[in-house]
C-alpha cells in the first residue's frame, strides 16, 4: 500500500480574515467550556463508580441526593449556553450575514459553481457584469454571457477555478450555481457558504495576507465533489490590477483570434 | 357517541341537516370565487368556509363533538406539530435574493 | 429459543416464527434482521474507511467483491464511494438502529413492561415488520441497478438527487415502505401504551423505557409523514418530470435541463427531510436512554434520580425537536431572524439532554453498582452521549457553524450519539433482555470481551474525527488528499479505518456469544437481575399471552432497597403489606 | 393464559375509547401531517412563484369539481347513515347506504377520469407548470385515498359484514373506524376544492 504523507492535526488552520478571529474566539471557548464540564462530570462519575462499586455490607441507600450542586451547574450550563450564543455567536454571524460591503468599497466577483469546478466573473473595466444567460452557458462559455450583443458583458473577465482578490480589502462574492447546490468553503479565510441554484446569495471577506490557498466544495455534489477545487491567490492591490489588466489583454487577444479564423 | 337506538334516530336528522349546510357552503364558496375578490380576501373567505365546512364533518360526522378527551388531546398534539410544519413557508422567507 | 415454551404451541411453523402476531417473535425478527443490516451497513463503511485510509492505492479484493464496473482495475469508482456513503447513512439508520430499537427492544419489551398479552393490534404489528423488511430489500436491491444505488448523500439532496441514476428512485420507493412500517409500528405503540396498561399502572409508574418509546412513537407517526410528502414530490419530478425542487434554468454537463420547467425550490426539500430527520435524530437516541435508565435502576439497585425530570425532559425534547430543524441549514443562506430563532431553540433543547444525563448520573450516588457486562455498556454510553451532546453546541451555534459545517467534526458528533452512545445501549439491552427472550443467559466473560475493545476502537474511530473536523476537512470526500488543510489532518484517517476494521473483529466475540448461549448458554431464573418492572414477572421466554395471571401493579417501577423489607426490590406486581 | 386483548371491542373504562378508534384517529393524526406537509410545500411554492395561474388560465373545470363536491360529501352522508343503521339493527338498510357510499366514491374517480384526460389531451401533464405539478400530485394522492377507501368498504358491504352474525358489536365499531377514515377523505377534499380550483 502506497502510505500518503498525512499530518495530525488536532485544531483549526490557519485564520488570515478579519472576521475568522470571532469564528475562532468561539470555536475556542466553546470547548474550553466543553472541556471543563466533561471533565469535572467525569470526575464525579469515575468517583461514584469507584465508591459505590456493590460491597458486601454496603446495600444501596432508597433515599436521593439532594444534589443541589448539580441544579446550579445546570442553571450555569443554561447561562453560559444563552451567554455564548448572545455574546459571541450572534455577534460574529450578524457581521458576516448584515454587513455585506456595499458595491463601492469591495471588489466584486460573481461565482457560478458547476459541477465540478468554480467560475469566477469578473466585471471587466466598465465595472459592470454582463448578464449571464442559461441557454448560451457552455464549455466555451461557463458564463453563459453574450459578448456579441451585451455591451457589458464584452470586457468581463471570466476564469476557471482561479480566483484573485486584493489584500487588506473587503471582496464581496455573489454565490449561484448552475446545476446542483454546492458550498464555496476557504477554510484560512473561514469562509463557507452553500450555493444554491435559483439563490444568489451574497457572501463577503477581507483577506489579511497574501499567498496561495485551497477552494473547497462542502456540499455533495457529485461523483467529483472532492476534486471540485479551485485556488484563490491574495496578493496587493497593485498585482491585482495588473492581473485583471492581463487577462484582459488575454481575452482580447483571444477573441481577435476568432475574428482571424 | 351515540348509545341506544333512540339516539341515534335523533342522530339522523342532524346529519341530513349537515348535508344540507355543507351543500349550501360549497355552493357559496363557488359564487364567492365568481365575485374576484382581492387575492388575500378570496383566499381568507375560501379558508373560512372551508374551515367551518371541515368542522361540521368533522363534528358531526366523525362524532368529534362528543367525543372522548383522550382523542382530543391527541388532535390538540397534532395540530402543535402542523402548527411547525406550516411555519415551513416563513423559513424560507429570511433566505437572501430569492430569484 | 428454548423448546418447553413455544409461542404459539398450537400453529403451525410459519405461522409461529414467519408470519407470527406474536410481538415477542416479532420483536425478534425486527431485532435480527436490523443487526443483520447494522453488519451490512458496517460493512459498506469498512470499504469506505479502506478508500479513505489509502486513497492512491489499489485493491484487487474489492473488485473481486464488488466487480468491476464498481471498482476498475482494483480502485474504487468516485460515484460507487458515494453510494456506500449514502447507503451506510440509509441501512445504519432507517434499516439497522430504528427498527432494532423501536420494533425490536419496543416490541418485545414494552407490551411485558406495561403487563399486557400482546400488542394492541398483533396483524398490523405483522404487517409492519413485513413492510419493513420489503423495505430493506429494495434497498438492497438498487445495487444491482444500472448506476447501482442512491448515491446523493442520505440526506438526498434537490437537485443532485432528482438527476441522479435509478438507484435514486428504489431509494425512495424503499423509503416509502420504511415510512409506512414505522408509521403502523407507531399507531400500534401509542395505542398499546394508552389502552393496554395493567391495572394499578397509571403513567407515572411506567417504567422510564416505556416513556421513552411512547414520545419515540409520537415523533414517529407525526415526523415521518412530511418525509413521506416530500419522497412523494422527489418522485413526480424524477418521473413525472414536475420542478418542486428544481428551480429555472438549471444547466448540468453544459445541457439546459429543458425537461423540467423550473419554478421549483431545492430549501424545499431540506426543509421537508429535517422535519423529519431532526425528530429522527431523537427517534435514535430516546429508546437508548430508555434501555440505559433500565439497566442503570436494575443494577445500581436503588430508584433512578429524579424520575419526574426524566418524564418531563423526555416530553419536552420530543415537542422541542420538531422545532429545531432549521439548525442544519444555517449556511443555506439564511438571513439573521431565523438562525437566531433556530439557535435559540437548539441551546434550549440542549437543556433537558444536560438535565436527562445529570439524572442518570445522580443515580449511580448512594448505590451498590453491580459491574455486569449489560451496566458496562450502559455506564459507557453515559459519558459517550455527553461528548456527543457537547459537540453538538458548536454545530448549534452559527458562527463556529461556519468553520464546521460539513467537514467531519459533524460526522464525529453525531457519531458519538449514536454509535458509542445508541448501539452501546442497543448492546446493553440485548446483554439484559437476553435472558428474557431465551431463559438463558449470555456469557459474561465473552461478553467483557466485546465491550472493553469496542469501547476503546469506538473512540479510536470517532475522536480523531473531531479533530479532522476541527482542522476543516470536508466530509463526503473520495480522497482526501487534495486539499492543504485534508492533507494535515489525514494521518487520523489511517488511525481511525484501522480502529472500524478492529471493532469489527471485536464483535465476534458478540455474534459468538449469541449464537452459541441460545442453545448452551446458562439456564436461568425468571427473573435473573432481581429486577422490579413487569416482564420480570413473565416466564422466560414469556408464552403467548405473556402473563399466567393479568397483573396488577402496586407500586412505582424502581422501588430498590426500601428501608425495612428483606428483599431489596419490590416488583411492581407485587403487593405489599401496608 | 390471558391471550386475549383487551378493549378490541368494548370501550377502555378511563379512556372511554376501543382500541380500533384510537388505532385510527392516530392513523389520520399521521394524515393530517402529510398532507399539511403538501400543503405546506404548496404555500411555499406559490409564494416564491413569479405568477400563479388565476383559475381562468388555469382551464379547470369548476362546475365539474363542484358536483364532485357534493358527490363527496353525500358520500359521507351515506356512511354515517350506515354506521346509524348498522346502530339500529337493520343490516339491510347498512348494506344499501354502504353500497350507496362505495357508488359515490366511483363517481367520483369516474368525473376525476374525464377531468385528468381532458387535461392529457390538450397536452397538459404533471411537469406542465408548478401549478399542475401541485394540482396532479394533491388529486392523485387523494384519489388513491379513495380508491383504498372503495376497497375497504366493498370488503366490508359483503364478505366483512358475516361479522355481523357473531359480533355486531365490533362489527359497528370497525364501519365506525372505516366512517372516520372516510370522512376525513372528504374532509381533505373540502380544503382542496376551494385551494385548487378556486383561488
Amino acid at each position: 500500500m502506497d502510505e500518503v504523507a498525512g499530518g495530525f492535526g488536532v485544531w483549526l488552520p490557519i485564520d488570515i480574515s478579519t472576521h475568522g478571529a470571532g469564528v475562532d474566539r468561539l470555536i475556542i471557548v466553546l470547548h474550553a467550556f466543553m472541556a471543563i464540564l466533561f471533565v469535572g462530570w467525569a470526575i464525579f462519575l469515575v468517583y461514584c463508580l469507584v465508591r459505590f462499586r456493590s460491597r458486601g455490607g454496603c446495600p444501596a441507600r432508597y433515599e436521593l441526593p439532594k444534589a443541589k450542586p448539580s441544579k446550579y451547574a445546570e442553571i450555569a450550563v443554561v447561562i453560559i449556553e444563552a451567554f455564548l450564543l448572545i455574546g459571541l455567536s450572534m455577534p460574529v454571524w450578524a457581521n458576516v450575514k448584515n454587513e455585506i460591503p456595499q458595491d463601492k468599497e469591495a471588489t466584486l466577483v460573481q461565482v457560478v459553481a458547476e459541477q465540478f469546478a468554480w467560475n469566477f466573473h469578473y466585471p471587466g473595466a466598465d465595472g459592470l457584469f454582463g448578464k449571464t444567460h442559461s441557454k448560451l452557458m457552455g464549455a466555451e462559455n461557463p458564463a453563459g454571457l453574450d459578448r456579441e450583443k451585451d455591451p457589458q458583458a464584452r470586457d468581463d473577465i471570466v476564469t476557471i477555478n482561479q480566483l484573485h482578490v486584493p489584500v487588506n480589502k473587503p471582496v464581496r462574492l455573489q454565490l449561484r450555481s448552475k446545476d446542483v447546490i454546492h458550498s464555496f468553503s476557504i477554510p484560512v479565510l473561514r469562509v463557507k457558504q452553500d450555493v444554491i441554484p435559483g439563490m444568489d446569495i451574497p457572501t463577503w471577506f477581507q483577506a489579511r495576507q497574501t499567498g496561495k490557498f485551497d477552494i473547497a466544495c462542502a456540499q455533495l455534489c457529485g461523483l467529483g465533489h472532492y476534486r471540485m477545487k479551485g485556488q484563490i491567490t491574495i496578493e496587493s492591490p497593485e498585482q491585482f490590477q495588473a492581473w485583471l489588466a492581463q487577462e484582459a489583454a488575454w481575452m482580447e487577444g483571444k477573441d481577435e483570434e476568432e475574428v482571424e479564423e | 357517541m351515540a348509545g341506544s337506538a333512540e339516539e341515534v334516530r335523533k342522530h339522523v336528522k342532524v346529519y341530513l341537516m349537515v348535508l344540507l349546510a355543507l351543500a349550501v357552503l360549497t355552493v357559496v364558496t363557488v359564487g364567492v370565487s365568481y365575485l374576484r375578490l382581492p387575492t388575500g380576501a378570496a383566499i381568507l373567505v375560501a379558508l373560512v368556509i372551508a374551515s367551518v365546512k371541515g368542522s361540521l364533518v368533522a363534528c358531526y360526522f366523525m362524532h368529534l363533538i362528543s367525543e372522548n378527551k383522550v382523542i382530543y388531546s391527541l388532535l390538540v398534539l397534532c395540530f402543535l406539530f402542523l402548527a411547525a410544519l406550516l411555519l415551513l413557508p416563513v423559513a424560507t422567507s429570511n433566505h437572501f435574493w430569492f430569484r | 429459543m428454548s423448546t418447553e415454551h413455544h409461542p404459539h404451541p398450537h400453529l403451525p411453523f410459519w405461522r409461529r416464527y414467519i408470519f407470527s402476531t406474536d410481538h415477542k417473535m416479532i420483536g425478534i425478527q425486527y431485532a435480527l434482521t436490523g443487526m443483520v443490516f447494522l453488519l451490512v451497513g458496517f460493512g459498506l463503511i469498512m470499504a469506505m474507511r479502506l478508500q479513505l485510509a489509502y486513497p492512491k492505492s489499489t485493491f484487487p479484493f474489492l473488485e473481486a467483491l464488488f466487480g468491476s464496473v464498481n471498482v476498475p482495475q482494483g480502485i474504487m469508482a468516485p460515484e460507487f464511494y458515494n453510494q456506500l456513503g449514502a447507503m451506510h447513512g440509509t441501512i445504519m439508520i432507517f434499516l439497522g438502529v430504528v427498527p432494532l430499537m423501536v420494533g425490536g427492544f419496543g416490541n418485545f419489551v414494552l407490551p411485558l413492561q406495561i403487563g399486557a398479552p400482546d400488542m394492541a393490534f398483533p396483524r398490523i404489528n405483522m404487517a409492519s415488520y413485513w413492510v419493513y423488511f420489503v423495505g430493506g430489500v429494495i434497498m438492497l436491491v438498487s445495487f444491482f441497478v444500472p448506476g447501482g444505488a442512491a448515491n446523493s448523500g442520505w440526506t438526498s439532496y434537490a437537485p443532485l438527487s432528482v438527476i441522479a441514476t435509478a438507484g435514486q428512485t428504489l431509494w425512495l420507493f424503499g423509503m416509502v415502505a420504511l415510512i409506512t412500517s414505522s408509521l403502523l409500528g407507531a399507531l400500534n405503540f401509542i395505542t398499546t401504551v394508552i389502552q393496554l396498561r395493567a391495572r394499578g399502572l397509571t403513567f407515572f409508574r411506567l417504567p422510564f423505557f416505556v416513556w421513552a418509546q411512547f414520545v419515540t412513537a409520537f415523533l414517529l407517526l407525526l415526523a415521518f409523514p412530511p418525509l413521506e410528502a416530500a419522497g412523494v414530490l422527489q418522485l413526480m419530478d424524477r418521473l413525472a418530470h414536475t420542478s418542486f425542487f428544481m428551480p429555472s434554468g438549471l444547466v448540468v454537463s453544459g445541457e439546459m435541463q429543458e425537461q423540467f420547467t423550473g419554478g421549483g425550490n431545492p430549501l424545499l426539500w431540506q426543509h421537508l427531510f429535517w422535519f423529519l430527520a431532526h425528530p429522527e435524530v431523537y427517534v435514535l437516541i430516546l429508546p437508548a436512554m430508555g434501555i440505559v435508565a433500565e439497566v442503570i435502576a436494575a443494577n445500581t439497585r436503588k430508584p433512578l434520580w429524579g424520575y419526574n425530570w426524566l418524564v418531563g425532559s423526555v416530553i419536552f425534547v420530543g415537542f422541542m425537536s420538531f422545532i429545531v430543524w432549521a439548525h442544519h441549514m444555517y449556511l443555506t443562506g439564511m438571513g439573521t431572524t431565523l438562525s437566531t430563532f433556530f439557535q435559540a431553540t437548539t441551546m434550549i433543547i440542549s437543556v433537558p439532554s444536560v438535565v436527562i444525563l445529570t439524572a442518570l448520573v445522580l443515580s449511580l450516588w448512594g448505590a451498590s453498582i453491580r459491574y455486569n457486562v449489560p451496566m458496562l455498556f450502559a455506564l459507557a454510553f453515559l459519558p459517550m452521549f455527553a461528548i456527543g451532546g457537547l459537540t453538538g453546541l458548536p454545530l448549534g451555534l452559527t458562527a463556529s457553524d461556519i468553520h464546521l459545517h460539513d467537514t467531519y467534526y459533524v460526522i464525529g458528533h453525531f457519531h458519538y450519539v449514536v454509535a458509542p452512545g445508541t448501539l452501546f445501549a442497543l448492546f446493553a439491552g440485548v446483554y439484559y433482555w437476553f435472558p428474557k427472550a431465551t431463559g438463558r443467559t449470555m456469557n459474561p466473560l465473552l461478553g467483557k470481551l466485546h465491550f472493553w475493545p469496542s469501547f476503546v476502537l469506538m473512540n479510536g474511530i470517532f475522536m480523531p474525527m473531531l479533530f479532522q473536523g476541527l482542522g476543516g476537512a470536508n466530509r463526503r470526500y473520495f480522497d482526501p488528499t487534495m486539499y492543504e488543510h485534508t492533507l494535515a489532518v489525514q494521518g487520523w484517517s489511517v488511525v481511525i479505518s484501522w480502529s472500524a476494521w478492529l471493532l469489527a473483529v471485536a464483535q465476534i466475540p458478540f455474534i459468538i456469544n449469541l449464537l452459541v448461549s441460545l442453545w448452551a448458554g446458562r439456564k436461568v431464573s425468571d427473573n435473573p437481575w432481581q429486577a422490579t418492572t413487569l416482564e420480570w414477572a413473565a416466564p422466560s421466554p414469556p408464552p403467548h399471552g405473556n402473563f399466567a395471571a393479568v397483573p396488577t401493579v402496586y407500586c412505582g417501577p424502581y422501588e430498590y432497597s426500601v428501608p425495612g423489607r428483606v428483599s431489596d426490590f419490590c416488583m411492581q406486581h407485587v403487593a405489599q403489606e401496608a | 393464559m390471558s391471550e386475549e386483548i383487551p378493549y378490541t371491542v368494548q370501550p377502555h373504562p378511563l379512556t372511554g375509547v376501543f382500541n380500533g378508534k384510537m388505532g385510527m384517529w392516530l392513523f389520520l393524526a399521521s394524515e393530517v401531517m402529510l398532507f399539511g406537509a403538501l400543503f405546506s410545500s404548496y404555500v411555499l411554492l406559490r409564494m416564491g412563484a413569479t405568477h400563479w395561474p388565476s383559475h381562468e388560465e388555469t382551464h379547470l373545470n369548476v362546475p365539474l369539481a363542484t358536483l364532485n363536491t357534493i358527490v363527496l360529501i353525500l358520500s359521507s352522508v351515506t356512511m354515517v347513515m350506515a354506521w346509524a343503521s348498522l346502530k339500529m339493527n337493520q343490516l339491510e338498510r347498512f348494506r344499501l347506504y354502504l353500497g350507496g357510499t362505495i357508488l359515490l366514491a366511483l363517481v367520483f374517480l369516474v368525473v376525476k377520469y374525464f377531468e385528468y384526460s381532458a387535461k392529457f389531451s390538450h397536452d397538459i401533464f404533471p411537469g406542465t407548470s408548478t401549478f399542475f405539478a401541485i394540482y396532479f400530485t394533491l388529486t392523485g394522492l387523494h384519489g388513491l385515498h379513495v380508491l383504498g377507501g372503495i376497497l375497504v368498504n366493498s370488503y366490508l358491504v359483503l364478505p366483512g359484514s358475516r361479522m355481523w352474525k357473531t359480533e355486531p358489536e365490533r362489527f359497528t365499531n370497525r364501519i365506525e373506524c372505516a366512517g372516520l377514515y372516510w370522512h376525513f377523505v372528504d374532509l381533505v377534499w373540502i380544503f382542496l376544492f376551494p385551494v385548487l380550483y378556486l383561488l
